[in-house]
């Protein structure tokens, strides 16, 4: 800000007036789930008066981390980011502490030995919703006498939502010998992948008792599958997803669906609150949890007319 | 014996011969694997089995790669295709979505026409920046593959816009005697190309401007308006099979419609033995070429192939497929014999030779 | 000069191409220190003959040796090895890179390993001055005419240590003074002891510096004979395999009356056409029934002036009238409108459609004349192809066969075809003879009379100057891109005076100044 | 004899461009023009760092790029320049994880690719099938190789790896990387490479029209295998830089990167069909992309979606003035 008043809108021009800068990085825009994810951090940014460098890294590391050496250049205040992958973050990141820039991660971990390179994570639990899915059911077949076999829909493959989903809800059926996952496959989080995918499974094994889908998304492109085949969802398959994306909770509520755990994209004004403590200097946890829940047929009817996304 | 003989030749030598002994194997193997995958009930007055499946989720594929034929024979192409399809669907289903009743066909009606008027122009502006400003046809659609994905989002707001529709629903899921309606779509659409490019003089045409397009120019050809042309027609294409792709799951999403799918397009109309350089092109061949490709998407899935085997054997199956129909490739693996050739007419006269 | 060794013999060499047998058999013999001409018509399998020597196709059956050793070459890498150097019929070089390296890429000169680029163009450009070539040799070799191509080519085969040189029908793009130059550095090179393969369809070329004759007939031996000892009328008849009765002159036929065709109103009148740094503005009248000659040194613009009359290129100065009314030639399109049709002179990148069949090739002006939406219906497309097929001999008469898979001469015909089906009102015919063998293109001069009998006019450019005298009523002289003469071709007008006008406008001999 | 008219032309004046540069001339300036927009527009802009930043974050695409234009010279089209990056950082990855030597992981890094290309460009030398598909299958066989590997990110801690990526080169207040160097040396071995050797010469001549070359003598199946050779390894190059550049190997990165990298070859001026263009112009098509990927991140206020439209847009409007810039001066 010295002399050079007519450039535009800078970010480190506002630095004057003491308006915090977020550079903050998005992984895409690649569902509904990380649009409403965007849509909460740009809202309680601007609620929280801090001003925002958003950047789209079209589910590219590179771009993302491009995009933070920008932002150093740019001299935001705070950075953060939901990573695409887990690994190759270091570099970058140190880039950013050597010009004393704090970093949160959001959504998704990183894997770097250096803790101190960034300064928090917010975000769900991935492991904890497959869990979760699982727990319940388990729960719902603990009096199960024969075999319950369960296909699976996983996510995009490699993904950490998908790996972790997956992860966690093995752990949970591990509990009843009874409970087999007799077909995973990937649909790619998209419905259309999800309903092809479910159609070939429906095709090959005969019986299907549970449906196990990574996201809403592909739960609903599985369920134009299994009407096809001419089976009631929520009926004669039981079926369990994770995500709460309104239209799932549509399903849910419908009967369609048997069960949600959620994974909240509304993770805005949580994140601003770090980010104003983070500039502060104060102390942060090194973890926090967004608020989840999970929901059945009757929890969803009730949730469905107060649901923001 | 010798015509049974040539009449085999005939038959091995045919253009589809080796493209449809691979859909044949591809069939095969699935079937040895799940011996069901054959079979086709009658479901609730529906076909309904695995084969169904694959034709109905091809009818997008057949789609594009139709249009995408016509601007690959003018020695273009164009990757614009799969976000043309995410725009369009995307603009339908929003229409749609914003109708107090979702099941009048009007209002269907109106969306689709709405979203296919939208599809010309993007197409026109593939082809005024080919044919009227003179872009590298890749590059050119380039910008619209990026953006148009872009456009697609905007229009859904990065939202995936679901509908409730049955008129709409028909264009993908549907049924028309016993059969996926979807197909009959793919099907009416190839005959009506066919019918205007090998019934006109049009296929002729466009295979001289791929061929060479100065020439085509010298006689008389307007060169320009037919390399125009075939970019509108294959957004047009590119429209319908984006409608397909959102009306089979009843659900637009602006990221995720018709992704790559101007490279299974592509793979579909070279398998299909039409030449990247232009020049002649062959629908039944990219008919042939989508159906296969199709194909091995489903064999993925019904065979359980986890996605990682699953890109390794299609990389196999492609060069498979182009091998086996390579002349130069047969060439080294058929023992030499006497080819067809008219017997040479007696000699007119005794050879004359003067010493040297 | 029995006991001499042939360097080259070919023996029992047959090729077969899918349903045509280009090749059956032949024999073929070369000494040192000869020009050899292999003579044929249009598709008897003289550019097969080459190609299967220098192993750009394998044969189906024969030998060939080489100084007494057999070979069997793998492409033309592998000749240029061994001492064959090869111009193969139209231009194969790369209009992308400069003169210089057209000629000697592949053998840069280098200094350390790395090419040496200045001393590639003094090198390149001391060549060319041999052949009397004075040409910017960094520019791309594309943007020269196809004449200039031509004589690079012949430069790059002439410079390498060669024992056997090639040159299928190197003479076809040049005119008078190029050929001339030709024929010095073929002498030279001769007497240097290289043995030489010339393919033309110019007798005076072939009894001006040929040793010795081969003739070929549909892929088979006729025989091989002293060039002394086979007289004009002789080789004719062994490559046409008949008498020669069908080529009488044609010189009664041209005597028609010139004021009776320049009384009426012209069909088109060009009023200062020209265009900027192509073709200075000139002015031309063509009557109906009319055989305008156009003449002049290659590079002279003639090309361009064809080119402006058929909207090819669009002209940016003067005024155009086609039958009195004035027109607007915008492009091709308008210009096969108002009926001119245009036979280009590089029939490889301007004129066939390779891909295509030659049905398709033939068809293909009248087709967009037409429209795509009313195709010619297959009978109509049938009897005409048949009927030009049969009128020009094509060879193979096979309508579906790619147009790509046509001997030289044979193509040249099938875009002959294309426009003559048009029937068109005015016909620009650049260079429409060459490479054509002597019996067609006596076939396409009695065609250009008979044609212009009946009413057409004719726009002729040709670098044989007696032909353009034989066939026009009026010869156009083109100096430096301009024109510089128009004769009346009476009786007083020979070559000398065309010649006189093409080397120093049109002053001294008092002519009709433009 | 009277001299022919076509020793009319003078020699050239030195300071008319030769018409084969004016495309790349024509880009320089253009990219000029936006990057001053882009200082105009935003104050940090101006840091030399910056422009250091653009060279950092895209030496690989850079490196992958130029093999590109080796490619893209002979006519062909090299699409599996992207998964060869990523199968390329995933092997060193998980070698190094194994705890394999450097030097010998760099070596194998070294060799999948042009291995790898050398198998492409045989088959489609021998077996005359079109470059497209047969990089297409190159593409899904490496993808496929990635995820056969590990279907997750694997991180890379080996020393020699951390200190090649963090390595800072300073220059005056600045830095480049490692990579940097890499790549501007790939460029300037390329660059050399295509002007003053005969396999440089030859790839021209290719791209020029086969069937002459072939005719000419040239060594067209072997320049033709070479450049897919050099494809390959310029991905392997370009692989290891992007594991210096993330310290990772992941199964999903560099993905559409064959795009990229045909833009940037495009953008470049090098025609598609073959035998025109310049590594240099590669350069600056990269370059282009950088900035325009800058200047989006600097102004920070799009959408995802917007990005996508602003980036086409930009795309358009560049291309469209290099074409007008170019004819203008023709
Ligand atoms: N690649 C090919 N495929 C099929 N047929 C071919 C091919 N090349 C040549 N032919 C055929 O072989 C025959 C001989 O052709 P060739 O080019 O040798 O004739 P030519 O004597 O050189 O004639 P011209 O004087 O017209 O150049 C022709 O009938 C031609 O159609
Ligand atoms: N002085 C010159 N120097 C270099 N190139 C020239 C010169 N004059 C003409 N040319 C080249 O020759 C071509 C023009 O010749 P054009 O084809 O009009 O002549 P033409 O009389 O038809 O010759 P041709 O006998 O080759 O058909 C142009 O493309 C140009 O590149
Ligand atoms: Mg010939
Ligand atoms: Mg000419």
């Amino acid at each position: 800000a010295c002399g050079n008043s007519d450039t535009g809108s800078d970010a480190g021009d506002s630095k004057g007036d003491g308006q915090i800068v977020l550079g903050f990085s998005q992984v895409g825009a690649e569902s509904g789930w990380r649009t409403a994810n965007t849509n909460s951090i740009k809202e309680s940014a601007e609620k929280a008066g801090i001003k925002l460098q958003f950047d789209d890294a079209q589910q590219k590391q590179e771009n993302q981390i491009k995009a933070i050496r920008n932002f150093i250049q740019q001299k935001v205040d705070v950075i953060a980011f939901s990573p695409v992958v887990e690994s190759g973050w270091d570099t970058v990141l140190k880039e950013a502490k050597d010009a004393k820039i704090p970093v949160i991660l959001t959504d998704r971990a990183v894997d770097s030995a250096d803790k101190s390179l960034y300064k928090t994570f917010i975000g769900s639990d991935f492991v904890k919703e497959g869990r979760l899915a699982g727990e319940w059911l388990v729960e719902q077949k603990k009096s199960a006498s024969g075999p319950v076999n369960i296909v699976e829909l996983q996510g995009t493959t490699g993904s950490a939502p998908a790996n972790d989903r997956k992860k966690g809800f093995a752990e949970a059926i591990a509990a009843n010998p009874n409970l087999k996952v007799v077909a995973s496959q990937s649909g790619d989080f998209t419905r259309a992948g999800g309903k092809q995918v479910m159609e070939q499974f429906l095709k090959a094994n005969p019986k299907i008792d549970v449906l196990f889908a990574h996201n809403d998304d592909m739960g609903l492109g599985a369920l134009e599958a299994i009407t096809a085949a001419g089976k009631v969802p929520g009926k004669d398959i039981t079926i369990i997803t994770i995500d709460a994306v309104k239209d799932g909770m549509q399903a849910l509520a419908d009967g369609k669906f048997n069960f949600i755990a959620e994974c909240s994209p509304l993770l805005g004004d949580q994140l601003m609150d770090l980010v104003k403590k983070v500039k502060a200097g104060e102390e942060v946890p090194a973890r926090v949890e967004t608020q989840e829940t999970t929901f059945t047929q009757e929890q969803a009817k009730a949730a469905l007319p107060t649901r923001k996304y | 014996m010798s015509t049974a003989r040539t009449r085999l030749a005939g038959v091995t030598g045919h253009r589809l011969f080796w493209p449809l002994v691979v859909l044949v194997v591809l069939l095969a193997a699935n079937t040895v694997y799940r011996p069901s995958f054959l079979s086709v009930e009658l479901k609730n007055g529906h076909l309904y089995g695995s084969l169904i499946d694959i034709l109905r989720l091809s009818a997008p594929l057949i789609l594009v790669a139709l249009g995408m034929s016509l601007v690959i024979a003018t020695g273009g192409i164009d990757l614009s295709v799969g976000s043309v399809a995410a725009v369009c669907g995307a603009i339908a289903c929003l229409y749609i979505s914003e109708q107090p009743d979702q099941n009048s066909l009007g209002g269907v009606l109106t969306a689709v026409a709405i979203a296919f008027g939208i599809a010309l122009l993007l197409g026109a502006w593939n082809g005024i920046l080919v044919a009227g400003i003179g872009i590298q046809p890749i590059i050119a659609t380039l910008i619209l593959m990026v953006a148009g994905r872009g456009l697609a989002q905007l229009v859904t707001s990065g939202q995936i816009i679901t509908i409730n529709s049955e008129p709409y629903k028909t264009i993908g899921v549907g049924h028309l005697l016993t059969l996926p309606f979807a197909i009959i779509i793919a099907l009416a659409v190839t005959l009506v190309v066919a019918l205007l490019t090998r019934r006109t003089a049009l296929g002729m045409i466009i295979e001289a401007v791929g061929g060479n397009a100065e020439a085509s120019r010298l006689a008389g050809v307007r060169s320009r308006r037919i390399t125009f042309l075939v970019y509108v027609v294959s957004a047009a294409c590119a429209a319908v099979a984006g409608f397909m792709m959102t009306a089979n799951v009843s659900s637009a999403d602006g990221n995720a419609v018709g992704l790559w799918v101007e490279l299974d397009a592509i793979l579909a109309v070279v398998i299909g033995g039409t030449s990247l350089i232009g020049g002649r092109f062959y629908l039944s061949g990219t008919i042939v070429g989508a159906l296969i490709i199709q194909t091995l998407t489903t064999s993925v899935y019904a065979m359980n192939i986890d996605p990682q085997t699953a890109l390794l054997f299609k990389a196999v199956v492609v060069i498979a497929v182009c091998l086996i129909q390579a002349p130069a490739f047969r060439a080294r693996f058929r023992r030499r014999q006497a080819p067809g050739v008219p017997p040479a007419a007696p000699v007119e006269k005794q050879k004359e030779q003067v010493p040297a | 000069m029995s006991q001499r060794h042939p360097v080259l013999t070919m023996t029992a060499i047959s090729k077969i191409f899918p349903g045509v047998r280009a090749l059956d058999g032949v024999d073929f013999r070369l000494f040192p220190g000869e020009v050899h001409a292999l003579m044929g018509e249009n598709g008897a399998g003289k550019s097969t003959l080459i190609k299967v020597l220098t192993g750009v196709y394998g044969t189906d059956a024969g030998t060939i040796t080489l100084d007494g050793q057999q070979v069997s070459f793998a492409g033309p890498m592998q000749a240029t090895a061994a001492g064959v150097s090869t111009v193969y019929q139209e231009v194969n070089l790369l209009p992308n890179l400069s003169v210089a390296e057209n000629i000697f890429i592949g053998r840069e000169p280098r200094r350390l390993g790395s090419v040496n680029w200045r001393e590639m163009r003094r090198r390149a450009q001391q060549l060319l001055a041999r052949i009397d070539l004075h040409i910017d040799v960094t520019e791309l070799l594309g943007s020269y005419s196809l004449a200039v191509q031509q004589m690079v080519a012949i430069a790059r085969a002439v410079d390498v240590n060669a024992r056997v040189l090639i040159l299928d029908e190197p003479t076809s793009s040049l005119d008078a003074d190029e050929v001339a130059q030709l024929m010095r550095i073929m002498r030279q090179l001769r007497d240097d002891g290289i043995a030489i393969v010339f393919v033309t369809h110019f007798l005076d070329q072939v009894y001006g510096i040929a040793d010795r004759i081969t003739v070929l007939r549909n892929g088979r031996l006729v025989g091989e004979y002293p060039t002394a000892e086979l007289p004009q009328i002789a080789l004719v008849e062994k490559m046409i395999g008949h008498e020669l009765d069908a080529l009488e002159r044609l010189d009664s036929e041209t005597d028609r009356d010139r004021a009776a065709i320049a009384a009426g109103e012209p069909f088109v009148a060009a009023d200062g056409l020209g265009r900027t740094g192509s073709v200075a503005p000139f002015s031309l009248t063509i009557h109906a029934g009319e055989v305008v000659g156009l003449a002049g040194l290659l590079g002279s613009g003639r090309t361009e002036v064809a080119r402006l009359f058929f909207g090819a290129d669009r002209a940016d100065q003067g005024r155009l009238a086609v039958d009195g009314t004035p027109a607007t030639i915008r492009n091709p399109v308008t210009a096969i409108d108002r009926g001119v049709a245009f036979c280009s002179e590089n029939r490889r990148t301007e004129g066939l459609v390779g891909e295509l069949s030659v049905r398709e090739n033939i068809i293909l002006a009248m087709q967009a004349a037409r429209g795509w939406l009313r195709p010619v219906p297959r009978r109509k497309q049938d009897e005409l192809v048949e009927r030009y097929i049969k009128a020009l001999s094509i060879r193979p008469a096979n309508p579906d066969m790619p147009v790509r898979n046509l001997s030289g001469g044979n193509q040249q015909k099938v875009l002959l075809a294309r426009w003559l089906i048009t029937e068109p009102r005015l016909l620009i015919l650049d260079e429409p003879t060459r490479g054509i063998d002597i019996g067609a293109k006596t076939e396409i001069q009695r065609l250009v009379a008979q044609l212009s009998d009946g009413g057409m006019a004719v726009l002729f450019i040709s670098a044989e100057l007696e032909e353009v005298l034989r066939l026009s009523h009026k010869v156009v002289v083109m100096r430096d891109r301009r024109l510089v003469a128009q004769l009346d071709n009476d009786d007083t007008l020979d070559a000398d005076r065309v010649m006189r006008a093409i080397a120093s406008g049109a002053e001294q001999e008092g002519l009709e100044k433009v | 004899m009277t001299t022919t008219p076509l020793a009319a032309r003078g020699p050239r004046a030195w300071w008319r461009v030769p018409q084969r540069q004016v495309p790349v001339l024509a880009t320089l300036a253009l990219l000029l023009v936006m990057y001053g927009i882009g200082v105009s527009q935003y104050r940090a802009f101006s840091n030399i760092q910056v422009v250091f930043n653009i060279f950092i974050d895209n030496g690989f695409l850079l490196v992958v790029a130029v093999g590109m234009t080796f490619v893209i010279l002979t006519g062909g089209i090299d699409l599996s320049v992207g998964s060869v990056v990523a199968m390329t950082a995933m092997v060193s990855a998980s070698l190094l994880g194994d705890g394999v030597h450097p030097a010998l992981v760099l070596l194998i890094a070294l060799l999948i690719g042009p291995t790898l290309g050398f198998a492409m460009g045989c088959v489609i030398h021998f077996f005359d099938i079109q470059p497209f598909i047969v990089t297409l299958a190159g593409m899904f066989f490496a993808r496929g190789m990635c995820t056969w590997i590990s279907s997750t990110s694997i991180p890379i801690t080996d020393g020699f790896w951390t200190s090649a990526a963090q390595e800072r080169i300073r220059i005056g207040e600045n830095f480049v990387t490692v990579s940097v160097l890499v790549a501007l040396a790939v460029v300037a071995v390329a660059a050399y490479t295509l002007a003053y050797t005969r396999l440089g010469r030859n790839v021209y001549a290719i791209g020029g029209n086969q069937q002459s070359a072939l005719l000419m003598g040239l060594p067209v199946g072997r320049t033709k295998i070479a450049v897919y050779t050099i494809s390959g390894l310029c991905s392997a190059i370009g692989g290891i830089l992007l594991s210096f550049y993330t310290l990772s190997g992941a199964p999903l990165i560099a993905v559409g990167m064959e795009l990229d990298t045909i833009a940037a070859v495009v953008i470049g001026g090098t025609l598609l069909t073959g035998g025109s263009g310049y590594v240099f112009g590669t350069l600056l098509g990269v370059l282009v992309l950088g900035v325009i990927q800058t200047l989006i991140t600097f102004d920070g206020s799009l959408s995802s979606w917007w990005t996508k439209i602003v980036i086409g847009g930009l795309l358009f409007a560049f291309i469209l003035l290099q074409r007008l810039v170019g004819i203008r001066k023709k």
